[in-house]
């Protein structure tokens, strides 16, 4: 029954994506629509670390690193191909690939918690530094110079298949804002798979979930690369949305960022850490237009007090808030009926269940139990 | 403020269009102000060089206002910070093109920020204008350069340091297109000269530790380096180069040094004798700077940077377009170009800057500094210089339609040999 | 043989440089578990501190072997105990009010003294010959005050009651605290001994490469590779992993070029990590500093 | 005395060493099919050690630890349980975010196809009485309860040898009387290894008995005689006062 409810909800909030998809482009203006692609993709990056970092547990400070290799992949691959169909693939199988060698490492190697936060930081990082030393005509991949700390200029998405038919930024809009939908589906999916249980139980308890039989580290491989998948997928949008990849992509900022977002929407849910993306993006976008006080700053004070005022993130802090207030008015609810069943003089049953039994989404862990019935 | 008026209404073409003006105030647009968005770092490590030149566009635009605006509207000045970071260029190009619909957009300090943006306003149709000084090969009908190219100082400053100190030339320069392109020229006009590069060295831009170059450097023992280093970090070469004692026996020569005002950043001991060429130095003598130096002070207040080449270029490409603006008597786009293009010339701080109509590039003057207590003190003028490099790949006059950067891959794809 | 002795002496100071600005960050990550993302920062306020004071006429070695540490320190202790505090056990809070902080860090010291400080101070001591070849003397002097300051902490974790104290509590927190240690004191001295040996390192390197806001971006890179590379022990991981990164790097770099130098350094830091995952000192976990 | 079977369970020279600690030292032990075997030992006698280097949870540093003519001295724990072994820990380890329900089925879902896990879950739930409470979150239960879910996860695998670290505690008397007589019930279909400190419960449900003593095992034999053995009284009952 809560997974009905569950499943519901992700319904409607994917309808949601698909009616914004649809009438933003008539409502919204033109340079609103084009710069939405940029503001998704980066979702859809926080969409992967809220899968890998809230569902799986696992703590990767370097989501950027598969990112970037997803643009940077699709950059290149797009260049040499001369079309993007194939391209996208690549991407998206290059960051799977990419993680599958770091998370080797990593789960089978035991690692984990902060180091292995610290580590994926580090991957990113080097990789930061060694793409930007990459700016000579030796450095090249086929057709493709790396650029260095230029960067390459990516060439834009095309029809399927049919390279001579570029899309316009407007619409990879739809391209991108499709893409979010469909990555928010197949992950929450996910998280209803077996698979996708087996994961959030490792994140409960890892010990137990070994104990029954589970190998802890193969799922946490799983987990990370179909992440790092997401995040590559996240890549291609970008590319096309900047219209270039630089190294910054790897960058302390952006490695910074991604966990904020995640942060600031919310562990343990899906859409937060999408909306968290979206606020942030805005916001230090609207910062950019004023030049009174300096941007930084006012990021800085922002941040700093967001994480000693509203440390659970907006999401699961709203959702909290809203069942307590369920629960109050449940209970207010009760009493009267009490106090009218008393004036009445009538015993009867007693209803007052219906207020303990509140929905099962409010907690912060909302989401890791709303899988409560089986398949 | 009128004297500025007057110093940039320079010729009759331009008194005349000034007289033309008024008759397009009758448009139902006149009341509208006049767009000019400038999209500069103002914020992150950039910054450096994007805050004094907003500074000096925002007088240039004051200035324009004070004077009575353009075509009798006032000029609407919009700024953007992309915070250092390619994402916000784009999507701030995006928001000026589409969004504000300037007339004009004044943007960009990195190569990438340009490369990002340049596209945005070739679909969009919205004049661009690039006032930095970089590796050269933009050819763009749409996107006018006005800041110098390696060919332009290079060419100046290796024989005349040559020439000085000798024959034998160490270069080391930033790890990216810029550096790798100025080293290529550098190389070039050594050989051409008579001389010979005993070394090329690149540096990642985060690198603050040359401890082992120095002791490539003492090892080799060259007549002088030449330096393309950019950015904070690399300020350390010239610390550790002067601490090591080596500033005395083998002199540095440079086209990068100071435009982030890093001769501010060391010490006199440390920066004298060093040999630079730009197209504008703070110390130039001549009243029209010195005129400009004054009033930046003045408009600025306490804490005002130094100026440079971006800053001063910066404000000049303001004046190029406001110049542009009334010589066609419109905002609109195809004629501003054109106008542009007619070879218009703008007298300022830095002197003559005029359009060259086959690269969209600037003739402009050259200047060789000597540093003398973190100070300036001009050698050599050499006026009215080609952005040779530009020209040897791009002709916007025999196709119009080119929105290239041809130096995107180097030199030798863009079919230059050395 | 003058180029080897002299190559040679440029890496160890390439060596102390990485340990230098690792050593704060290795000792809150250490014994803390808390990632400072404001460590690129706290060197930075150290060199704003020399430069200031150093304008303002103080002695350039108080400057920055008195004041540096001890501004930076206060602010570390302020910071500890206005933010810090309230987010143990909460590792990404504090990474995020960390992080924070770093752009808040940036943001005031730009907004005071804009974004490139028009006055500078030039490296002391002169120069030192080494037949054909010379060297900054101030550089040697480096690599000496950062081995003294390895051996400091060293003394201090190891000999006093306060680095015993440290090392129990960071190792069992609620035992030490049920043997009447007060786990917050330990706590508030110890991120300001991390923020002052920091502020040292920018104050020192301050007269070396410069002082920008932004310049932390540059440390900070190398210095959680250094510390990751190095593993949990402090003093032991942070040596190895200077001198195995630095010195890989500066061969390299002499060899080869810069470009080629950063790259080996990279390259060898993800070999390492390959190889041992929790660093050259992580299989001495706990046992060694 | 011994039942007969097979030995399903074996250890040679199995030794744990922490520095100079010898948690368990060289013990030899063997566990029959069908038997239902107890461990005890005061506090530090090695036997949660050498519960832990049996499950895998701790790779022993000599010795070898043999479950059905296979050597599972090296394996990791997920390997060890995939031979079909059931294991308990001595502190409940349960996944503390989820619902009652899912606990089990996570653990009937390993080893069968969805519609029997569903079937297998609901006739956990109903054989441990925990139908009630199956979509509570775990982390809000009592202790007691909290060790019951641990032990329907065991009981949901299915399995043929059962492991189990001091299933009975912190549980009320009644509860005791309840796992007393699961872990009876258990043993019809299954092999087990219970360690436990209660004596109460041992009667309930153990013929033979393991003492352990300093690392090594002191005697093996029935409660009866191990209560009447001045040996065992002195090391083990003797704490007890």
């Amino acid at each position: 029954m809560i997974l009905a409810r569950d499943v519901r909800g992700t319904l409607a909030i994917a309808a949601v994506g698909v009616l914004f998809m649809l009438i933003a482009p008539s409502v919204l203006e033109l340079f609103t629509i084009i710069n939405l692609t940029t503001a998704i993709a980066l979702a859809v990056l926080a969409l992967s670390l809220a899968l890998v970092w809230g569902y799986g547990g696992i703590l990767c400070f370097g989501q950027n690193a598969f990112f970037g290799i997803g643009a940077y992949a699709y950059t290149i691959a797009a260049i040499n191909f001369g079309g993007s169909s194939w391209a996208i693939l690549v991407a998206i199988l290059v960051a799977v690939a990419f993680a599958v060698v770091i998370g080797y490492v990593m789960f089978y190697g035991r690692v984990s918690d902060v180091y292995l936060a610290v580590i994926t930081l580090t991957v990113s990082l080097i990789l930061y530094s060694l793409i930007r030393r990459t700016s000579g005509p030796d450095y090249k991949i086929g057709k493709s110079l790396l650029g260095g700390f230029n960067g390459i200029t990516s060439p834009p998405i095309n029809l399927p298949w049919d390279p001579s038919f570029v899309l316009f930024p407007e619409h990879v809009f739809y391209v991108a804002m499709g893409a979010l939908v469909v990555a928010y589906l197949f992950t929450s999916w996910l998280t209803r798979t077996h698979f996708g249980r087996v994961c959030v139980s490792i994140r409960e308890n890892e010990l137990r979930a070994e104990l029954l039989g589970y190998d802890v580290r193969l799922y946490k491989l799983g987990i990370f690369a179909v992440g790092a998948g997401v995040a590559g997928l996240a890549g291609v949008l970008f590319c096309n949305g900047v219209g270039r990849v630089t190294p910054d992509v790897f960058n302390l900022y952006n490695a910074a960022l991604t966990i904020i977002w995640v942060i600031v929407g919310g562990r343990g849910t899906l859409i937060g850490p999408i909306l968290g993306a979206f606020g942030l993006f805005y916001l230090t976008s609207a910062l950019g237009t004023q030049s009174t006080v300096n941007n930084n700053l006012v990021l800085g004070i922002i941040l700093v007090v967001f994480v000693l005022g509203v440390p659970k993130g907006v999401i699961p802090t709203l959702a909290g808030w809203m069942a307590a207030r369920r629960t109050r008015r449940a209970l207010r609810a009760r009493e009267r009926r009490m106090r009218l069943r008393r004036a009445r003089g009538g015993g009867g049953r007693n209803d007052g269940a219906g207020a303990g039994a509140g929905p099962g989404g409010g907690g912060p862990a909302g989401a890791g139990r709303g899988a409560g019935a089986p398949e | 403020m009128t004297v500025t008026r007057r110093r940039f209404l320079a010729g009759a073409s331009a008194s005349a269009a000034a007289l033309a003006a008024p008759a397009f105030i009758g448009r139902a647009q006149a009341a509208d102000p006049i767009k000019f968005v400038s999209i500069l770092d103002q914020s992150g490590g950039l910054d450096i060089y994007g805050k004094p030149m907003v500074d000096t566009t925002r007088m240039a635009i004051d200035e324009l206002n004070a004077a009575g605006g353009l075509l009798g509207r006032e000029i609407e000045l919009k700024v953007y910070d992309p915070q250092s970071t390619i994402q916000f260029y784009t999507q701030y190009a995006t928001q000026a093109a589409a969004g504000d619909r300037a007339d004009v957009v004044h943007a960009g300090i990195t190569s990438a920020s340009r490369e990002a943006i340049r596209p945005t306003f070739s679909r969009f149709q919205t004049l661009y204008f690039y006032n930095v000084l970089y590796e050269g090969g933009v050819c763009d009908l749409n996107c006018f350069c006005t800041g110098s190219t390696p060919a332009q100082t290079v060419e100046k400053l290796v024989p005349y340091t040559m020439n000085k100190w000798g024959k034998k030339v160490y270069i080391v320069a930033a790890d990216y297109n810029y550096g790798q392109i100025t080293a290529q020229w550098v190389q070039k006009y050594v050989a051409d000269n008579g001389g010979e590069a005993v070394e090329t060295e690149f540096f990642p831009l985060d690198v603050t530790n040359f401890g082992p170059t120095i002791k490539k450097i003492q090892a080799a023992k060259p007549d002088l380096v030449m330096s393309a280093l950019v950015g904070g970090a690399h300020v350390s070469f010239y610390r550790q180069y002067a601490a090591a004692g080596m500033n005395r026996s083998v002199p540095i020569a440079s086209t990068t040094f100071g435009v982030g005002n890093e001769h501010k950043l060391i010490s006199a001991e440390e920066g004298d004798g060093m040999i630079c060429a730009y197209s504008y130095f703070e110390e130039i003598d001549s009243p029209a700077n010195q005129d400009f130096v004054a009033r930046f002070k003045a408009h600025r207040g306490e804490g005002a940077p130094a100026l440079n080449e971006l800053a001063a270029r910066a404000y000049e490409g303001a004046y190029l377009w406001a110049e542009a603006v009334k010589q066609a008597g419109t905002t609109e786009r195809m004629p501003v170009i054109e106008t542009l293009r007619t070879g218009l010339a703008v007298d300022g701080p830095s002197g003559r800057v005029t359009i060259e109509p086959k690269t969209n590039h600037a003739l402009q003057n050259v200047y060789l500094a000597e540093l003398k207590d973190q100070a300036f003190q001009i050698l050599e003028v050499y006026e009215d210089q080609p952005p040779t490099d530009t020209l040897l790949v791009c002709d916007l006059v025999a196709d119009p339609s080119q929105a290239v950067f041809k130096f995107e891959n180097g030199l030798e794809a863009a079919g230059i040999k050395m | 043989m003058d180029l080897v002795a002299a190559v040679g002496l440029q890496i160890l100071y390439g060596i102390a440089n990485l340990a230098l600005i690792s050593l704060g960050l290795a000792i809150i990550f250490g014994m803390m578990r808390v990632i400072n993302l404001a460590h690129g920062e706290f060197l930075m306020l150290g060199g704003y501190t020399v430069v200031i004071a150093a304008n303002a006429g103080v002695n350039l070695w108080v400057a920055m072997l008195i004041l540096a540490p001890l501004v930076v320190g206060v602010i570390g202790v302020v910071v500890e105990r206005l933010l810090i505090r309230w987010l143990y056990g909460r590792m990404i809070d504090t990474l995020l009010a960390t992080w924070g902080l770093s752009l808040l860090f940036i943001g005031i010291v730009t907004s005071i003294f804009g974004a490139s400080t028009a006055t500078t101070i030039s490296p002391p001591l002169g120069v030192v010959s080494i037949g054909e070849y010379t060297s900054s003397a101030y550089e040697l002097l480096l690599i000496g005050i950062t081995v003294a300051l390895g051996i400091a902490v060293f003394l201090v974790l190891k000999m006093t009651s306060l680095g015993l104290v440290a090392r129990g509590t960071m190792q069992n927190a609620e035992m030490a605290s049920a043997l009447g240690v007060s786990t917050s004191r330990v706590y508030m001295i110890t991120f300001g001994i991390g923020a002052a040996i920091s502020g040292l390192a920018g104050g020192l390197l301050a007269p070396v490469t410069g002082v920008l806001p932004t310049i932390g971006a540059v440390y900070i890179a190398k210095a959680f590779i250094t510390v990751i590379s190095g593993g949990a022990a402090i003093l032991a991981g942070t040596a190895s992993a200077s001198v195995l990164l630095g010195g890989v790097n500066g061969i390299a770099a002499f060899l080869t070029g810069p470009t080629i130098g950063e790259v080996a350094l990279l390259v060898t830091a993800i070999v390492l990590l390959r190889l041992m995952p929790r660093g050259i000192t992580g299989g001495l976990f706990r046992k060694s500093l | 005395m011994r039942q007969g079977g097979e030995v399903v369970l074996e250890t040679r020279g199995l030794s744990m060493h922490f520095g100079g600690v010898r948690a368990v030292d060289r013990v030899d032990f063997a566990l029959y099919e069908h038997e239902l075997r107890c461990l005890i030992g005061p506090n530090g006698a090695g036997k949660s050690t050498f519960f832990k280097c049996l499950t895998g949870q701790l790779r022993p540093s000599a010795g070898s630890v043999v479950i059905r003519d296979l050597h599972v001295t090296d394996r990791e724990p997920f390997e060890v349980a995939a031979l079909g072994v059931g294991i308990k820990t001595q502190v409940p380890n349960v996944f503390e975010g989820l619902a009652v329900e899912e606990n089990i089925w996570l653990s009937a879902r390993r080893w069968h196809p969805p519609a029997r896990s569903r079937s297998l879950t609901a006739e956990t739930l109903e054989r441990l009485q925990l139908g009630d409470i199956r979509s509570s979150p775990v982390g809000r239960l009592a202790h007691g309860q909290r060790q019951w879910v641990e032990l329907g996860m065991v009981v949901a695998a299915e399995p043929w040898l059962v492991l189990l670290d001091e299933p009975a505690a912190g549980m009320t008397h009644e509860e005791t009387v309840r796992t007393a007589e699961l872990i009876r019930e258990i043993n019809r279909t299954a092999t087990l290894i219970v360690v436990e400190h209660d004596m109460q419960f041992i009667r309930m449900i153990s013929h033979l008995v393991t003492v352990f003593h300093e690392g090594r095992i002191l005697m093996e034999d029935t409660m009866e005689a191990i209560s009447a053995d001045p040996r065992a009284r002195e090391v083990y009952l003797g704490h007890r006062g």
